[in-house]
């Protein structure tokens, strides 16, 4: 894959994330709770447990916002790396690391979503 | 280290040459450079390119080689000049194909620009900052060539020459501090000139013309020498360069009665008379009290006034000299005048050279494998005194030519076998440089002390308006220097990048230079271009329609002359503009 | 008469260390370039500065001055003020001898992007066509050819300070201004070199090089201009 | 390499190839505000991806549930999810600035001036818009998340 393809994946994975979860907080939530509720409590209890309680099917909305965020940060981990890798050799390391970790923390990511 | 082809010097005619001669041939090139290779003084060339790229009725190639030849005062070599007018448009469009960004007009050809001397305008440029595009361009084209290995600061110290055949170099590596044998089957010097002879010029630090003493000490000849140009705009205090440019664009000149005084001396061409003419023009101005004073150094200076061109030409076509000025003189041009006066600029003069670049010995045959480029070499195009643009072609005209012709050599000479007796040479030349000159206990002059007595004695004696008692008294002044230099003190003794070392080896072959300058000047006594006499006013066509040949015999330097070459231009009008 | 104090970083080879030096100045007209040689000619003659044309166009006199990498000859006492002048090479480059750096990891670089008009070599050398240029055309390009290789932008880029493949600001906008200009053909090939982890993708937009370039090339901004040609996946630049 | 570290010190023997600069260190040297950026983006990405990697999942799902909630109820636990939040709209909104860049929509053009250049992202209008407004949101974020961190309801619907 070009870099420049792999830089678009990180890039749009960010964009969904990020209007994601402007809906999910703006949009959905509102639907089953008073927006003022929303924006008056603690984020951190709000995303993921607080969407889970008010709508189970919203999990599959946030399995996908989960595992897109965690795409993005194993590819910006990447990226961080790929800066102190002085080699080629070094950089062949950091993909290896990288596709090692797309495949074990994105599945755990949405199993741990999935069973909120 | 060996190498098909060495080229000395990494200015456009190097550049040029290296470039020509990696295409023409698949050799081994080396470009030898006591700078960074994209680092020479051609990178401060502002004005532009002459060519004839478009003739039509009002502009040729006669009329280009008419103009040169008589800014020249006629001691161009006629011939050489001709093959400049016919080769500079050429070049000039052979340097944009390889992506030089040219100034363009609305269709997309290329813009030119009024220069001193020129009937018309035909100065190609880019914005002013032309040779520093050329310089670029020309480098990463370098790049595409595999063939061509860059030397970056490697300072060559001597020339091996072998009955009349050149055999190779001895370089000093600045970065490790080692001397390095290089041995060629060729080599094309593109040095540049010798502008630092002087204190107030308009050149680099580095271009100190130090490879004009060494081809006169490995028994080259210096041609033309006496003719140094002075270039009439350079900021007050700093020296650096206001291109010509500003006055191709319409700038004037003003006294400090805020008169365009150049309505007396050229009525017709008025600032963009020859550089010879303005200089002398604003030395006399100043002189008789019509020009300011600097507070910080007491320089008289007189005002370039290009208030009057508005802020779109400034920004558009001359915005580095907009930037110069406001930097290093915290002037707006727009509102206020830029204070300038002469500095020598440019040495017409150089190794005695044939029309097509190959160096000849004081006996006029051909040094086998050696060619000239640039400024460095007097093809004598320029005569006694260069039109402004006209360098740069010259540069990329040479360069190209004896690129082309120093490849074709070295394909078909045979591979240089490596002698004890170049060893040797080496040897001589390692000790010299570390043993006597590095690690000396004894003497105390400062190289830098030595060079600003030199570099004074050459303004005093040797400046613009010269006079037969002065020059006779600066001679033994710079007799004097080449006697202290024996006692000159290197205090740097490391040997990675030894600036003081290189400081030193650089004074070594200005002494040689500036005296070749200096025995030139003495002996011609007529007035000529940039030669100016007070004793002599005149121009003599009758014994001095010559050229100078400086060349050492038992140390001493020893003049002779050559006829100029006379094709078409045999009437020698007066010149006036 | 004010005197000014130079702090200068040194190193021998052997070992670094500061050494200070005191100036007498006439007047704060004068650039740090015209100081350094003062030192160099009057106290120190062992300093090492590379220096050439002392206006700002042949980019020797790169280092670090008080704290931002300038050009020597390019920072007048006048924009500084201050009567303090620290000095340092350039950083992100290897030291040869106190203020001179080895510039050549940057001049290889510069080679990898192929900074030269790509297209037939015989029409090039052979033939004495013109191609011709409209002004928009310069325009798109004009700027990005101001570069003049001081090595400022490399020693200013994060990225490069850890990252050596980095190709750095110098070469990738070599690459876009070569790749922009209407006479060139190689932007295909110039695409696949950049288009990789050494190309503009490390890139980081930290927009340094733009900062301190000297003479405005804004390298930073060609990056960008080259990661949107690959983002849209253009033919042309 | 191992010299490069250590190279700010004032004097030391033996370094036979120093390099220049800090070295990593570089990463926190401010010179312009994109870097100031650059360098708070960095950090973000990298605390929030170990923040939410190991704490939140690893410990969330898979060690002890219950322990995260309450760790998360304690000052360090609010401290840490604060600036997380923080951390999360800065790099989302620099992010977002950094996407308009690279897909060419905020664009500008230097400007060639002979006595200052101007970079051209600092004449893009919109860039500049977009800063100011980010500057605020960011500052309004500053605020507002932490105090709903310590002062927020716990969000049971």
């Amino acid at each position: 894959m070009s870099e420049g393809t792999i830089r678009l994946i990180f890039l749009l994975l960010a964009l969904y994330v990020i209007i994601m979860i402007g809906v999910v907080f703006l949009v959905l939530l509102p639907m089953y709770v008073p927006l003022s509720e929303v924006l008056s409590s603690n984020p951190i209890t709000v995303y993921p447990e607080g969407v889970a309680e008010v709508n189970p099917t919203l999990k599959f909305l946030e399995a996908t916002i989960a595992a897109a965020w965690s795409t993005h940060g194993i590819l910006g981990f990447r990226r961080f790396l790929s800066d102190l890798a002085k080699t080629e050799r070094g950089m062949k390391y950091v993909n290896w690391l990288t596709v090692a970790l797309v495949v074990v923390i994105v599945p755990m990511v949405i199993y741990a979503i999935m069973t909120l | 280290m060996k190498h098909d082809l060495l080229i000395i010097g990494s200015g456009i005619a190097g550049l040029r040459a290296a470039l020509q001669a990696a295409y023409t041939a698949k050799i081994d090139i080396a470009i030898l450079s006591k700078v960074q290779v994209m680092r020479s003084h051609s990178v401060s060339a502002e004005g532009g390119m002459s060519a004839v790229l478009y003739p039509d009725k009002n502009d040729s190639l006669e009329l280009h080689a008419y103009d040169t030849v008589k800014g020249s005062d006629y001691l161009a070599d006629q011939d050489a000049v001709e093959l400049l007018v016919q080769m500079a448009p050429i070049e000039v469009r052979f340097l944009e194909r390889i992506g030089v960004p040219w100034s363009r007009l609305p269709d997309g050809r290329m813009y030119q620009r009024a220069f001193g001397g020129m009937s018309v305008p035909r100065t190609t440029f880019a914005a002013d900052k032309t040779g520093f595009f050329i310089m670029s361009t020309l480098y990463q084209n370098i790049l595409r060539f595999d063939n061509i290995k860059q030397y970056h600061e490697y300072f060559v110290t001597k020339l091996i020459i072998e009955n009349g055949e050149f055999k190779g170099v001895t370089a000093l590596d600045l970065k490790t501090g080692e001397l390095k044998l290089f041995l060629a089957k060729a080599a094309i010097i593109a040095t540049g000139g010798a502008g630092r002879l002087y204190r107030f010029t308009t050149t680099a630090h580095s271009t100190t013309g130090e490879m004009l003493g060494l081809a006169l000490r490995s028994g080259l000849a210096l041609k033309d020498m006496e003719f140094v140009q002075w270039h009439p705009t350079a900021l007050v205090p700093s020296g650096i360069l206001v291109s010509e440019a500003a006055r191709g664009e319409g700038g004037y000149l003003v006294n400090k009665q805020g008169e365009r005084f150049m309505k007396r001396y050229a009525p017709q061409k008025m600032e963009l008379a020859p550089r010879d003419i303005v200089s002398r023009a604003i030395l006399t101005e100043i002189a008789e009290g019509r020009g300011f004073v600097h507070e910080e150094s007491g320089m008289g200076y007189v005002g370039l006034d290009l208030r009057h061109l508005g802020e779109g030409v400034l920004n558009q076509k001359i915005p580095f000299i907009t930037e110069l000025a406001h930097k290093y003189v915290g002037v707006d041009p727009l509102e206020e005048l830029i204070p300038v006066r002469p500095a020598v600029h440019y040495t017409m003069g150089g190794i005695h050279v044939d029309t097509y670049g190959r160096v000849l010995a004081p006996d006029g045959s051909w040094v086998r494998g050696l060619w000239a480029a640039g400024e460095a070499a007097a093809v004598s195009v320029h005569g006694a005194n260069r039109l402004g643009s006209n360098s740069l072609s010259e540069c990329s005209v040479w360069g190209r030519l004896t690129g082309e012709a120093a490849a074709k050599y070295a394909m078909e000479a045979p591979t240089p076998a490596t002698d004890e007796r170049y060893i040797k040479a080496a040897q001589g030349e390692e000790s010299r440089i570390f043993d006597k000159l590095l690690h000396k206990e004894t003497g105390g002059i400062s190289v830098y002390e030595l060079k600003g007595r030199l570099q004074d004695a050459m303004e005093q004696h040797f400046g613009p308006f010269r006079q037969g008692s002065t020059m006779k008294e600066g001679i033994p002044k710079l007799l004097k220097i080449r006697e202290d230099f024996a006692n000159v003190r290197v205090e740097d003794g490391g040997r990675v990048y030894n600036q003081n070392l290189k400081d030193a080896l650089e004074l070594d072959g200005m002494i040689d230079a500036a005296l070749a300058v200096a025995y030139g000047a003495l002996a011609r006594q007529e007035s000529r271009g940039a030669h100016y006499r007070l004793d002599y006013p005149r121009r003599d066509d009758e014994n001095w329609l010559k050229h100078t040949v400086a060349f050492f015999n038992g140390g001493q330097i020893q003049l002779s002359y050559i006829p100029v070459r006379i094709t078409k231009w045999t009437k020698f009008e007066e010149r006036k503009y | 008469m004010p005197a000014l104090t130079v702090k200068v970083k040194r190193f021998d080879g052997r070992k670094s260390w500061w050494q200070e030096y005191k100036v007498d100045i006439k007047s704060r007209k004068i650039s740090v370039l015209d100081v350094l040689l003062k030192i160099k000619e009057e106290q120190d003659p062992t300093l090492a500065v590379r220096y050439s044309c002392r206006m700002a166009i042949c980019g020797s006199c790169g280092m670090v001055i008080n704290g931002v990498p300038r050009l020597a000859c390019q920072t007048l006492l006048a924009e500084i003020k201050d009567d303090t002048i620290t000095v340092e090479p350039m950083w992100n480059h290897r030291v040869i001898k106190d203020l001179v750096v080895d510039t050549e990891p940057n001049f290889e670089k510069l080679r990898k992007v192929k900074p030269y008009t790509i297209r037939d070599l015989k029409e090039i050398y052979e033939s004495d066509r013109e191609i011709g240029q409209k002004p928009e055309e310069l325009e798109k390009y004009y700027n990005f050819a101001y570069c003049i290789e001081c090595g400022l932008c490399m020693a200013a880029c994060p990225v490069v300070a850890t990252n050596p493949r980095f190709l750095g600001p110098m070469a990738l906008a070599a690459a876009y201004r070569w790749s922009a200009d209407s006479r060139d053909q190689g932007w295909p090939v110039r695409a696949k070199i950049v288009d990789t982890d050494e190309g503009v993708w490390s890139c980081h937009l930290a927009y340094t090089c733009s900062a301190v370039c000297p003479r405005g090339v804004d390298p930073g901004f060609a990056i960008q201009l080259v990661k949107a040609a690959l983002m849209r996946r253009a033919k042309k630049l | 390499m191992s010299s490069r570290r250590s190279s700010y010190i004032n004097v030391e023997g033996g370094v036979e190839n120093m390099r220049a600069g800090r070295g990593a260190g570089e990463w926190f040297r401010l010179i312009n505000y994109e870097r100031l950026y650059f360098t708070i983006q960095r950090i973000s990405g990298l605390y929030m991806f170990f923040y939410l990697i190991f704490y939140r999942v690893l410990f969330d799902a898979f060690v002890s549930p219950s322990l995260v909630s309450s760790f998360d109820m304690t000052v360090p636990g609010k401290v840490l999810a604060a600036l997380f939040l923080v951390f999360l709209a800065f790099h989302g909104l620099n992010g977002f600035r950094i996407m308009l860049i690279e897909f060419g929509i905020i664009r500008g053009w230097p400007l060639r001036n002979p006595i200052r250049n101007v970079p051209g992202l600092r004449r893009s209008r919109i860039h500049l818009i977009y800063n100011v407004l980010m500057i605020i949101i960011a500052v309004a974020a500053l605020v507002y998340l932490p105090y709903l961190v310590t002062y927020g309801a716990v969000f049971r619907p």
